[in-house]
């Protein structure tokens, strides 16, 4: 089912070539790659925490991590898991497929779109700089107020208030970028409800992130300047009031779990289709039930906060509001399962790790929902239950959704398979390491054991889970392990795949891979949803399937596309020119944040840092996009 | 090769068993448990936590089953040509499955609202104790406002809270510093302790617990270092048992004129009361209260049996190392004390030398 | 949401899909409201956080120390800069440049003179004894008003760089630098301020 | 082009200057509100009828809303009602409102 690809007249500017091609690099596929790779390296950082974690707690009153390190290192791994692991893997994705699946040859704004990575980089870098800078954040990712404020001498928090604060800046900044590639550059004929799911979900998670950021924004900043300025926004004794921030954090903190969760669904809305040979189930009311979550989730943030003393009142009201969060997501997952009933299911490695994500996300869900019934929330709450849930809707949801992203697209961006015998150890190992790991922890929450704790006494009954957890977690090491091996000798070894290995059904299947820096040479009409595999397939009168009646070779794809008036249909395709300005701005931008941090000096450094910013920023704003437009 | 559908049914059977041992052993709780209470209020949190437990476990069996079926039945065969009927939907079951979520949510939602008021309820009433708790960093503090000693002062106890059987028990909850959360499993839920704000939890013991093995109880809330040592030990006694407690407690220390005690309290006098607290009886008879309550109080300090935020039993060679050098025994930071702003992150190693250790043991001995 | 699907497809097909430079400016106002609608929450939260604080004044003067007098004459400067602005962008539409330059002009120095204002309306404040450390009221209040002020300084930034640009003929419509989008963000901390005016200023309940 | 099918709608400099006159009528009056003591909510009440309608011409003339396409129209709505909704429902367990 090759294309075959005309005569390639489009003129591609001679870029730079090598690091400085990457580093000026505005094409959303590189940038998605950059983020991909970006976000496995700190995937293993996370992961190397959590180890470390799980060697302290493997045994009662053990001297494998002080106090101190373990605080260091709990927090870290949450920020790491969650702000550089896995909403990076997202944009990845999202980076790379959102054009293509809509039809277009890039984002909206492809400098803004490298301002978004090299800023997430810069972020990244600073929090980790913390480490040598006098102690990592040591808060907890939530950073609860008065905690967070009560050492301004130290600058640990400093480091955790700026750096959400700046990787915030980068996900706002794709999130309008990503809406308005959505909602003006989607190919002809496709309409918002002929987009595939992961397109929809990627705008709500746009959504979600560019109005729940702003208001964490205010909480960090009230954070940053009760510990550096001396106001007094959190400091009971003057009259602040620390809950205030718990309200601040949790209005942003339950939107951005949906951010976590949602693109790892719409993965799976992709990959069950296409491995059960069949349209995915319900599609409107998976998309709807997608918008519903979105809009829910401003709406329960405080079922965070039900022993934080709010008053019977608010507690109920938000109970209710939590427990009808549940409905919408049991639609998702019964279209899922009723995506694969009556299908013809091949279950490759992206398969069942989209299985796995149902069948775990399932898990985490039910658990979910004993949080919402507030009574027993508050034996639950802050306790190794509410640990056990978020693992399994975070790590048994979305990492496992994206593992089937990896394995489901590394043909698409490589050219080659992944291999199947080592995906298959991979999932087996990580399905056995996940399950030993955290599913004793839903019975060490129930027995007493709270959160953030570095160490526990004998005889209170935790020391035989607490051990199979950290077997479990070193099984899961392996799994990863397994993972990069098979991603390293895949890259080269790889069996050669065509541009279409999995017979897929959207529009990314449709195009070379690895594809040209202009993805399509014509812009495909798109009629329905799933356009490429009605191309290839129709049904017969039962409406089973029937492949499409064979038409002179390739042409298929071809002619379906716009012809572009009368000429050949190659006409000149600008793609937007390499501009360092977005690194430069982000460089600038890091290197405010330090000054900030080390404030009454560090005055100069955020004048240095303020300047280059706007040398960037202005640089960039006469810039034309593409430099022969002069 | 073994046909790969054994291969699959051999790997299925080897996730489910871990899954299984995990959940079958869900009978080991400690004492620390929420899963088997010993109060009215832990029970109704208890009876709602099971009733949607197994609506939980149903629906988990029934969509896994649902699940593991359709990936048997329709696995694709290598061997027929099997092409799958392109269904895309189907509105009735859409209705259907979003309809019956809905209506077990709203079943589940009416216990849910009650149970929310009933355990926020706050008891007042003559019969009811009235026990402040004050968090601080790495320990918890008790005050009997109904019981006050010769002077003036409420009753201050610290790490252990003793409360007699079958008495509605409101704890006023504050915090000196950062946010905790009290927490004893079977009782009733957590409830934070927020700085600037007071909150109520109510606590009533079905039965007296035996005095060597009271109710476990920890902070539940991040409050950094020592955040896993900040114990605390519910003493449930009958009520005669706890009248003599009170009785006990409100009896001023007498200071020592001779031995070793007076070397201990001349110690005391000049290092422990820049944080420590006690209310004593002068030789010549006068009672007063000396020192300043940034720590635990430390009348009647011997008799609570635990200290440290209760992480340890309180013993002479312990005791000894404690005054020694305290961080060797729990993670803190003295160095960071601010005592004139009232900020205690730890007890500071003061150097003292055997005799003043020896001196102190022994006074704090002869306060039992 | 429904219609939003068909009117959006017009300006899309109204151009030739293939043609080599599609029109970029829906794509940056798409941008730009979005942006604004997730400032309102970023606005949105200092304002609660204000209104929470409110009467928490501690020692601290309070809200009766406000000028009213003074801050509406500056609400009135604003204002007027709003009328420029949108006077700069129809003649911007109009091809006349001249005009344009002379209204970005204006708009740049009427904010001007509204952050002159305020930064003497501060320092009377903290005369007063309202300093940023002196009460969690004295602290959300300046904070609000500051990072209002720092939009207004980004607007003076932007305005004065488009009328440097202007000078010599550089100004185009299809850079993110445009008329139409910095009027819509100069509007938008108009409006901000109209809130925080009354709410704060004037309401003082 | 596309430009000349929303030039009718634009207002006209002339209709600009009279939006301008009549927002400053309207600050005129608020401030002439806060200086006349009245009962709180109508005062309240007035004060934020009046800033909404302040707003809306902002936004509706100035800014163009009125004509603008229904998505740009959706975007800013969603933020406006949005913050609004959310900080009532947070104030509101503050017991602040």
């Amino acid at each position: 089912m090759a294309v075959t690809t005309p005569e390639l007249t489009a003129t591609e500017p001679h870029g730079p070539t090598g690091l400085w091609s990457w580093i000026t690099t505005v094409d959303h596929k590189r940038i998605g790659i950059m983020y991909g790779i970006t976000a496995l390296v700190f995937f293993v950082v996370g992961g190397l925490e959590a180890l470390l974690l799980r060697l302290q707690l493997a045994s009662p009153n053990a001297e494998v991590l002080s106090a101190d390190a373990y605080n260091q290192l709990f927090t870290m791994h949450g920020l790491t898991m969650v702000f550089m692991v896995v909403m990076p893997i997202a944009a990845a994705f999202s980076n790379y497929f959102l054009p293509i699946m809509l039809g277009a040859r890039d984002v909206a704004f492809p400098r803004l779109n490298a301002l978004s990575y090299w800023v997430f980089v810069g972020a990244g870098l600073f929090m980790y700089s913390s480490f040598i800078l006098g102690g990592a954040p040591d808060g907890a990712w939530v950073g609860y107020a008065p905690l967070s404020t009560q050492l301004p001498e130290t600058v640990r928090m400093d480091f955790f208030a700026l750096g959400i604060q700046v990787a915030g800046i980068a996900s706002i900044a794709s999130s309008a970028n990503f809406i308005a590639t959505v909602f003006t550059m989607r190919a002809p004929g496709m309409t918002l409800m002929r987009m595939p799911v992961f397109a929809w979900m990627t705008l709500i998670v746009a959504f979600l992130l560019i109005f729940s950021l702003p208001i964490v924004g205010v909480g960090l900043w009230q954070m940053f300047f009760d510990r550096n300025f001396g106001s007094t926004f959190y400091l009971a004794a003057a009259g602040g009031d620390p809950l205030l921030w718990q309200h601040l954090f949790w209005l942003f903190g339950h939107p951005e779990v949906y951010v976590l969760i949602l693109p790892a669904m719409g993965i799976v809305s992709e990959v069950l289709p296409t491995f059960s040979r069949k349209p995915l189930f319900g599609y409107a009311f998976v998309v709807f039930a997608g918008i519903a979550i979105a809009f829910l989730g401003f709406g329960v943030w405080s079922h965070h906060m039900f022993t934080a003393g709010m008053g019977p009142l608010a507690e109920a009201g938000f109970a209710l509001s939590t427990m009808f969060i549940a409905v919408p997501t049991g639609i998702k997952i019964f279209n899922w399962i009723g995506t694969t009933w009556g299908g013809s299911l091949r279950l490759n490695t992206p398969m069942l790790f989209s299985l796995g994500f149902v069948a775990m996300f399932v898990i985490g869900g039910l658990s979910g929902v004993t949080h919402s019934i507030a009574p027993s929330d508050t034996q639950q709450h802050d306790s190794y239950y509410v640990v056990a849930h978020f693992h399994y809707v975070l790590f048994g949801g979305a990492i496992f959704g994206y593992m089937s992203g990896v394995y489901y697209w590394f043909p698409k961006w490589t050219g080659r398979m992944l291999n199947e015998t080592v995906g298959k150890w991979h999932f087996w190992l990580m399905m056995l390491g996940f399950n030993l790991t955290f599913a004793p922890m839903h019975l060490l929450g129930l027995n007493g054991m709270p959160r953030r704790i570095y160490t526990y006494p004998e005889g209170l009954g935790f020391e035989f889970w607490n051990f199979i957890a950290t077997l479990g977690a070193f099984t899961i090491a392996v799994s990863v392990l397994v993972f990069i091996v098979n991603l390293i000798w895949s890259k080269r070894k790889g069996d050669v795949a065509g541009p279409d290995p999995w017979d897929g059904r959207t529009l990314e299947w449709s195009i070379p891979s690895p594809p040209p820096e202009h993805n399509f040479d014509e812009v495909p009409v798109v009629r329905s949803v799933d356009d490429f595999w009605h191309r290839k397939y129709t049904e017969d009168e039962e409406g089973r399937l029937v492949p499409m009646p064979a038409v002179s070779g390739g042409a298929l794809a071809v002619d379906e596309t716009t012809t572009g008036g009368d000429d050949d249909g190659h006409g000149e395709i600008h793609m937007p020119s390499p501009s360092y300005y977005p690194a430069l701005t982000a460089v600038g931008m890091t290197v405010s944040a330090f000054g900030l941090t080390y404030t009454p000096w560090g005055w100069i450094a955020v004048g240095v840092g303020a300047v280059t910013m706007l040398l960037g920023l202005f640089g960039w704003a006469v810039e034309p996009v593409t430099k022969e437009d002069q | 090769m073994v046909k790969r559908s054994q291969m699959m049914r051999r790997r299925l059977v080897l996730l489910f068993a871990t899954l299984g041992l995990a959940l079958a052993s869900c009978s080991g709780s400690g004492d620390q448990s929420a899963l088997d209470p010993k109060g009215p209020i832990a029970r109704d949190i208890d009876n709602l936590w099971l009733l949607v437990f197994w609506i939980s476990v149903v629906v988990f069996v029934l969509v896994e089953v649902a699940l593991l079926y359709a990936i048997r039945k329709f696995r694709e065969r290598p061997d027929e040509d099997f092409r799958p009927k392109q269904i895309h939907g189907n509105t009735r079951l859409e209705v259907l499955w979003t309809a019956i979520p809905a209506v077990i949510l709203a079943v589940i939602a009416v216990p849910t609202v009650a149970g929310v008021f009933n355990v926020r309820e706050i008891p007042e009433g003559p019969d009811v104790l009235e026990v402040e708790v004050i968090g601080h960093q790495w320990w918890f503090e008790f005050r009997y406002p109904a019981y006050t000693n010769a002077a003036g002062e409420p009753l201050t106890t610290a790490s252990v809270l003793h409360i007699p059987e079958d008495v509605k028990v409101n704890l006023i909850m504050t915090s000196a510093d950062v946010i905790h959360s009290f927490w004893v499993p079977a009782l009733n839920g957590k409830r934070d302790l927020v700085p600037g704000n007071t909150s109520n939890l109510t606590l009533i013991a079905d039965d007296p617990t035996p005095s060597d093995d009271p109710l476990p109880g920890q902070c539940a809330e991040y409050c950094w270092l020592a955040h896993a040592d900040m114990r605390f030990k519910v003493d449930v006694d009958t009520q005669a048992e706890f009248d003599a407690w009170v009785a006990e407690q409100l009896e001023p220390v007498v200071v020592p004129t001779s031995g070793p005690e007076l070397e201990g309290w001349e110690t005391f006098q000049s290092v422990c009361t820049a944080c420590h607290q006690a209310t004593v009886q002068q030789p010549d008879g006068t009672v007063e209260t000396i020192g300043v309550s940034l720590a635990p109080n430390l009348g009647h300090f011997w008799g609570r049996g635990v200290f440290a935020g209760a992480k340890y039993e309180i013993t002479d060679d312990l005791m000894a190392q404690w005054l020694d050098n305290p961080s060797d025994l729990k993670p803190m930071d003295p160095d960071r004390n601010d005592i004139a702003n009232g900020r205690v992150l730890g007890m500071p190693d003061f150097g003292l030398d055997g005799t003043q250790i020896d001196g102190l043991i022994a006074l704090l001995k002869s306060w039992e | 949401m429904t219609d939003v699907t068909a009117s959006v497809d017009a300006p899309h097909d109204g151009v030739a899909h293939d043609a080599d430079h599609h029109d970029v400016r829906p794509i940056r106002k798409a941008a730009m409201w979005v942006f604004l609608g997730s400032e309102c929450m970023f606005f949105g939260a200092m304002i609660s956080t204000f209104l929470l604080y409110r009467n928490t004044t501690g020692d601290g003067p309070t809200a009766e120390l406000f000028n009213v007098p003074f801050t509406s004459a500056s609400s009135f400067i604003l204002l007027m800069s709003s009328l420029t602005m949108v006077l700069a962008h129809a003649a911007f539409e109009r091809k006349d440049m001249r005009q344009a330059r002379v209204w970005i002009g204006a708009t740049a120095l009427l904010g001007s003179v509204f952050l002159a204002g305020q930064i003497f309306e501060f320092t009377e404040f903290v005369h007063e004894g309202l300093t940023f450390t002196t009460s969690p009221f004295a602290s959300s209040f300046y904070m609000l008003t500051g990072f209002h002020g720092a939009h207004v300084l980004v607007g003076v930034l932007m305005l004065s760089t488009m009328y440097v640009l202007s000078l010599n003929g550089r100004l185009y419509e299809d850079r993110g630098l445009n008329v139409e989008l910095v009027g819509l963000y100069w509007h938008f901390v108009d409006i901000v301020w109209i809130v925080i005016f009354t709410v704060i200023y004037l309401m003082q309940v | 082009m596309a430009e000349a099918a929303h030039a009718p709608h634009h207002p006209t400099q002339k209709a600009y200057w009279q939006i301008f006159v009549l927002l400053a009528v309207i600050t005129a009056v608020e401030v002439a509100i806060a200086y006349i003591d009245m009962p709180s909510w109508l005062f309240v009440g007035g004060l934020t009828v009046f800033m909404v309608m302040k707003f809306a011409i902002v936004v509706g003339y100035f800014m163009h809303l009125r004509y603008d396409i229904n998505l740009h129209r959706g975007f800013f709505t969603f933020g406006v009602i949005g913050a609004i909704a959310v900080f009532v429902v947070l104030l509101a367990t503050f017991r602040a409102l």
